[in-house]
């Protein structure tokens, strides 16, 4: 029983504390963001060059392989330090997508360029009309000789106009509900009959959505096999999942600790308003939500090992549930207690709580994954 | 014990009614929802109301009145909102205006109340400021006598729509010593005195409504002063019970209900719709019982008010309870958008383009929504007033 | 639109809180509750005398007609006083229900030793298995010649016990979920065939199981229409709701009275616990959730002249719900703060409390009432 | 990161496995739920624990001890509760016991240690007071010495089965002055001592385990007295953190909510069962959820402890939390059994007479369990310990 780090995992939490702490005030986040991109794509490369990017990755595909406590230790210093990079969209859904799809001199050579900083990547795999459900697929693609075609609308591309190549999932074969039938294509970008529709997120991201109109993609570009694709995509999300609920907890920490420190400083009534028993108290439930949400976050990293396991699948659904319901919670007291001043732009506390907000929406907010977990309870 | 409307009340609701669908409502919601277009969507709106003389129905007859019953009212309000209607900007008509008629001189009188009316002179308030949250009476904002003249000097913050406005009035401080409430005077400002530099503050769901206003050396005739000097406070304070009670918003909260129903009927889980799903629609029924019983409360401060009673310290816990539901309606809607709730639509990305056409909104209200518990005295300020008045603790 | 009671429902209020307050101390129930019955037979006849038995009944059987509003001021009061006696079970159960069944003159006469004071009744309507459903029914009653013959077992009847007569809900035809072919019976407490199982329930109250083996009853014990029963059940259950909603407010403000005054007193620290800010705020909860439930309450009792319409069904669903979930907030807070005190016997806290867990599970509980207004919605 | 148990951590476990089977536990269970067998079962399974040396396994080797590791005890503890094993009575074992042996002296370590372990003495608790609650430290009995002894009067109160207890371990006032921390000492008192008198407390939920204890001018030798004068109250709260990380009693509500499943899995709701009610199974997995992180809170703080650093404020959160836990699984259960839940069993209406097995025991302990919030430092203590300690408010 074990919850330290290695020495290696220490310096690289040390090493991404330090980095963000000096290269990345809430100003420039500021900056960055408004950025075209969403992201200062210089600061890419800094990463990069660091050797994030290849973090989650196999070595054979070039990667550090990092096991799910490396990357909880990288995407935790992410949400504390409140940064705006497409590390999710690039690295954990396209990158990975492509890492776990099995051994593939092209697909290898593809990630060397990812984890080298070069392409950025987009995973499609949201409609309309499905909500969270990933099997929900209207999108078709249709074989015809040497590709396939693909007709449909994939909604809500995380980093979709600034990605070089994404992966969208397209139904080959049965019903719009169907888990089998559902197949992954890798598409360039610039693909004639791809349009898209751009725009951003709360958090300041951009995103799009892809018009697919007979978009021909060369059959060696269906991702593992064919029909089969819902596997390969739940395994991506379920890691990417967890990723972003570290994230999420960095940030609850950051908003915790923010309020802590201007409660010590707020003035009202002549004392601070740190000195309210009322307001203590309920920083101490801030404190706990976040401390509570660390140890279901530990209890599925614990669990990481062995994916598919019923054990990993709920402890994944409850972590998924727990740091939806406590961000939440953290977000709107932080706001509260900042007062007036927490609804501004100009401080870090609004931003925070929005991208957190993001994050409990991505793959599932919390009554989903309660269900989710209702429903595997019933059937173990 | 029963809630029935009397004959007259049927028949007024009726004419109210017909009132709001010959005002073509819709148009004028279109037109506040536009930066670009809301002034002038705000004024054209009132001067319908003026011209049907509902502008300002609970001022004393003799200034402008309706003289409603509080059940007329109340069914106003009704209709109003179920009409979806925009209501009036309360500054000028709802705030500094039963401040002028109640405390103001005769000259005041005539000088002030006809514009409010009209909605010629658009108001704003100048109460808050950074230093004064929850703690309004420890304002620093001071106006120094200068012959006739006050000096006024410092800084409002939260000054909602100052960028449109012609006056403002304001809380400042014409004495340092003593009690800080004792110390307070009101004085109206016309908003193009010299020294006054109005700067904006942008919100988190993205507009700008609110304003810091800056005051340096600007000069303001004492004859501006509403009642006697260091009186300011009681003044203002006789208006805030009113104003919790409105915050409370009961009316609006019940047409977002609705709207709630009805999109989560439409928006797909798989085969099934979101209100088929049995954890959200109890969450959804939270909210309703929370709203059922908050209208009665409602009903039971007009009862009491109409007997003549003070609302009093009832109208923080509606306060309280108001904006609570408000807050959770917000919740549930960004969280039936799903990550459409999170999406900013623009003119290259409409709501249509984007193919969701409430997520935006859901984001904007939610956003905005969280100012209902911390303005008009913070709900943890409201706990404090019942637990003194009401629990004598 | 008017809230404020009439002449003599402010009469009825007064008498009522003047006569329990001089006559029912905290002790005094502690020594009723310990006899036998549950309750004093001398105070049953003493509020008899003032006419109380008599509010909800009908003029043509002898009643004080009384409407929603008077019987909300007496139930109230009931709450307030924590008085332990038997008017749910006789009077608005077992009376009521031969009240609304239409004119008969044998009815009429039973009603009349009711309002005497001189019979105890009960209403037989639960089973085990039936949970809150009504129509959840077993027992079986088989017409033969010039009767019927009852079989199975009613639990939780209150008042069994002591009841000279009750009314019992048993099948005549259909399947044992079934709406229709539920009737009911009158049966004397003595009837041969006829045992039972006595018991307590936590607020002191005697209840019994009774086991019907082969039970006689003469046809003109059937109550209203064979097979009709339900309807007639339901609109008795109904009206029984909202008087045991009101003097479940009664609890609540008793509890939040008795809270408040105790932390006036109550010293930790060298203050009053009353002093400090996060109890204050959470005995401000306290005073909402009762001055909510109050509003819920005028609401149903407003809507009560109508009592089929879909209106007042929607509201007494939702103030159960209400009265539920803040009984029970209520409660877990008055013990709280009153520390240790609140878990003893000997005060009067945990008795209201229990009163109060008794009552928000009759006639179903929160979450039941919140699924059938949920239902309602759905068909609405 | 892991939680992967060693190999001899694992055969450790069969071993335990092994034993508590053996054991047969449900005999003691049985014993202990009757108040007239409960002393009895309580020593019998006392000696049984104590005959195979596990009786306090967490003592140093030297005084009886078994030398486990944090991951031991931990194992130890899940695999007692799992099959239904009762706890051993903390009063002796974990309270007075590590306090004589950490502080007392030789004399006393002889004369005490031996009858803790072997069950032959009994001992409770002497802290409460009615006046001091949450302020333990402004407790009133007083010792004043004379000649050799002390003369103890005052009342303790909430003393768990002193009805039973041979001795008593006392926190008293040897001093008025100063800080009122530093006048109280720990006695060791004989309850047969001339003065004693025992009252019992019924507590709501019908049972009597709780008791007031009086001193009457009880006559005590200062060689009772544990260390330094003045002391007491460190010693006493040396051992307040461990004590709230035990009352979380993670284990026990991780059985608890099995139970609940099943009990679920057979209430029926017309056609259904009550598992399959969506609302109560979301209820259900939002205790599930807040228990699978305190299961992973305390590993995190056993981890700590086996790294020799201190548990801390971090138990308060423990306590916090698993008291909440504890009290939702009560109240789910209690509402499972709906009107069954208020039912009380007698020996002339056994649960099999009424036709329901759960609904007593649902009460008593929903009722018993309203006290998890209060005893062992209040939860709002425990808040405010961690606004000072932790975020330094």
């Amino acid at each position: 029983m074990n919850f330290s780090l290695t020495e290696e995992q220490q310096m690289l939490q040390d090493s991404a504390a330090r980095f963000i702490g000096q290269n990345y005030s809430f100003e420039r986040r500021q900056k960055d963001t408004s950025l075209a991109q969403g992201f200062d794509p210089e600061l890419w490369r800094q990463i990069a060059e660091l050797g994030w990017l290849s973090v989650p990755f196999s070595q054979q595909n070039g990667g550090f392989d990092g096991d799910a406590t490396d990357l909880m230790v990288l995407m935790e210093q992410f949400g504390k330090g409140l940064v705006a990079l497409p590390y999710l969209p690039t690295i954990l859904l396209f990158g990975r997508l492509l890492d776990l799809a099995g051994i593939n001199t092209s697909y290898s050579k593809l990630l060397g360029q990812v984890i080298e900083g070069n392409i950025q990547g987009s995973l499609a795999f949201m409609e309309r009309q499905a909500r969270y459900q990933l099997s929900d697929v209207k999108t078709e693609a249709v074989r015809s000789e040497q590709s396939f075609v693909i007709t449909g609308e994939k909604a809500l591309v995380l980093n979709g106009p600034n990605c070089d190549k994404l992966i969208v999932s397209a139904r080959t074969s049965g019903g719009q509900y169907d888990e089998e039938g559902i197949s992954l294509f890798l598409v360039d970008a610039n693909a004639s009959g791809l349009s898209r529709t751009d725009y951003r997120l709360m958090d300041g991201q951009t995103v799009a959505n892809f018009y697919f109109d007979q978009v021909k993609v060369p059959t060696e570009q269906l991702i593992g096999q064919e029909g089969k694709g819902l596997m390969l995509l739940k395994r991506v999300i379920d890691q990417a999942l967890l990723g972003t609920c570290a994230e999420a907890l960095g940030l609850m920490h950051r908003l915790t600790d923010t309020t802590i420190e201007y409660s010590k400083v707020r003035k009202q009534f002549g004392v601070t308003i740190g000195s309210f028993q009322a307001l203590q108290h309920r920083m101490v439930d801030m404190f706990t939500a976040c401390e509570q949400t660390r140890s279901l976050l530990f209890r599925a990293v614990c669990s990481a090992a062995s994916m598919e396991t019923n054990e990993h699948q709920k402890n994944l659904h409850a972590l998924k549930v727990l740091t939806g319901r406590n961000g939440k919670a953290v977000g709107n007291e932080a706001i509260q207690l900042h007062g007036g001043m927490g609804l501004t732009d100009e401080l870090d506390v609004g931003h925070g709580v929005k991208r957190l907000m993001v994050i409990n929406s991505l793959f599932g907010d919390a009554d989903f994954h309660q269900q989710k977990m209702v429903i595997r309870s019933l059937e173990a | 014990m029963d809630t029935h409307l009397s004959a007259d009340d049927l028949k007024f609701r009726d004419d109210v009614r017909l009132f709001f669908t010959k005002a073509s409502p819709e148009r004028a919601q279109q037109l506040l929802k536009n930066p670009s277009t809301f002034k002038q969507g705000t004024l054209d709106w009132q001067k319908q109301l003026y011209e049907q003389g509902w502008v300002a129905p609970f001022w004393p007859t003799q200034y402008g009145g309706a003289g409603w019953s509080v059940t007329q009212s109340y069914i106003y309000e009704r209709e109003r909102v179920a009409a979806n209607a925009p209501d009036v900007l309360p500054f000028g008509l709802k705030m500094v205006g039963p401040v002028i008629y109640t405390y103001g001189n005769e000259e005041q009188k005539q000088r002030f109340l006809p514009g409010i009316l009209t909605g010629e002179t658009w108001w704003c308030q100048g109460y808050s400021e950074a230093g004064s949250g929850s703690d309004l009476a420890s304002l620093k904002t001071s106006a120094s006598k200068d012959g006739d003249d006050y000096l006024v000097n410092g800084t409002k913050i939260w000054t909602t729509h100052a960028q449109h406005a012609d006056w403002i009035f304001c809380l400042v401080r014409t004495d340092q010593s003593g009690k800080p409430q004792n110390g307070i005077s009101f004085l109206l400002i016309d908003m193009k005195t010299p020294g006054i530099t109005v700067s904006p503050i942008h919100s988190i769901n993205g507009v700008h409504s609110l304003n810091e206003v800056h005051f340096d050396n600007v000069r303001v005739p004492q004859a501006n002063r509403i009642g006697e000097e260091g009186k300011g406070w009681t003044y203002a304070k006789s208006l805030l019970a009113h104003e919790r009670t409105a915050i409370a918003r009961v009316a609006d909260s019940m047409r977002r209900l609705e709207k709630l129903r009805q999109l989560a009927s439409r928006e797909t889980q798989g085969r099934s719709v979101m209100i088929d799903d049995p954890v959200f629609h109890a969450r959804f029924t939270n909210i309703e019982v929370e709203l059922m019983a908050l209208e009665y409360m409602e009903l039971r401060v007009l009862a009491a008010v109409a007997n003549n009673q003070n609302p009093g310290a009832e109208s923080s816990l509606m306060k309280i309870k108001g904006s609570e539901i408000q807050q959770s309606l917000h919740e549930l809607t960004i969280e039936l958008a799903g990550v459409y709730g999170a999406m900013e639509t623009t003119e290259s990305a409409t709501a249509a383009d984007i193919g969701h056409d409430f997520g935006n909104q859901a984001r904007q209200d939610f956003m905005y929504g969280r100012a209902a518990t911390i303005y008009g005295g913070s709900n943890e300020i409201q706990k404090n007033i019942i637990a003194k008045h009401i629990l004598g603790l």
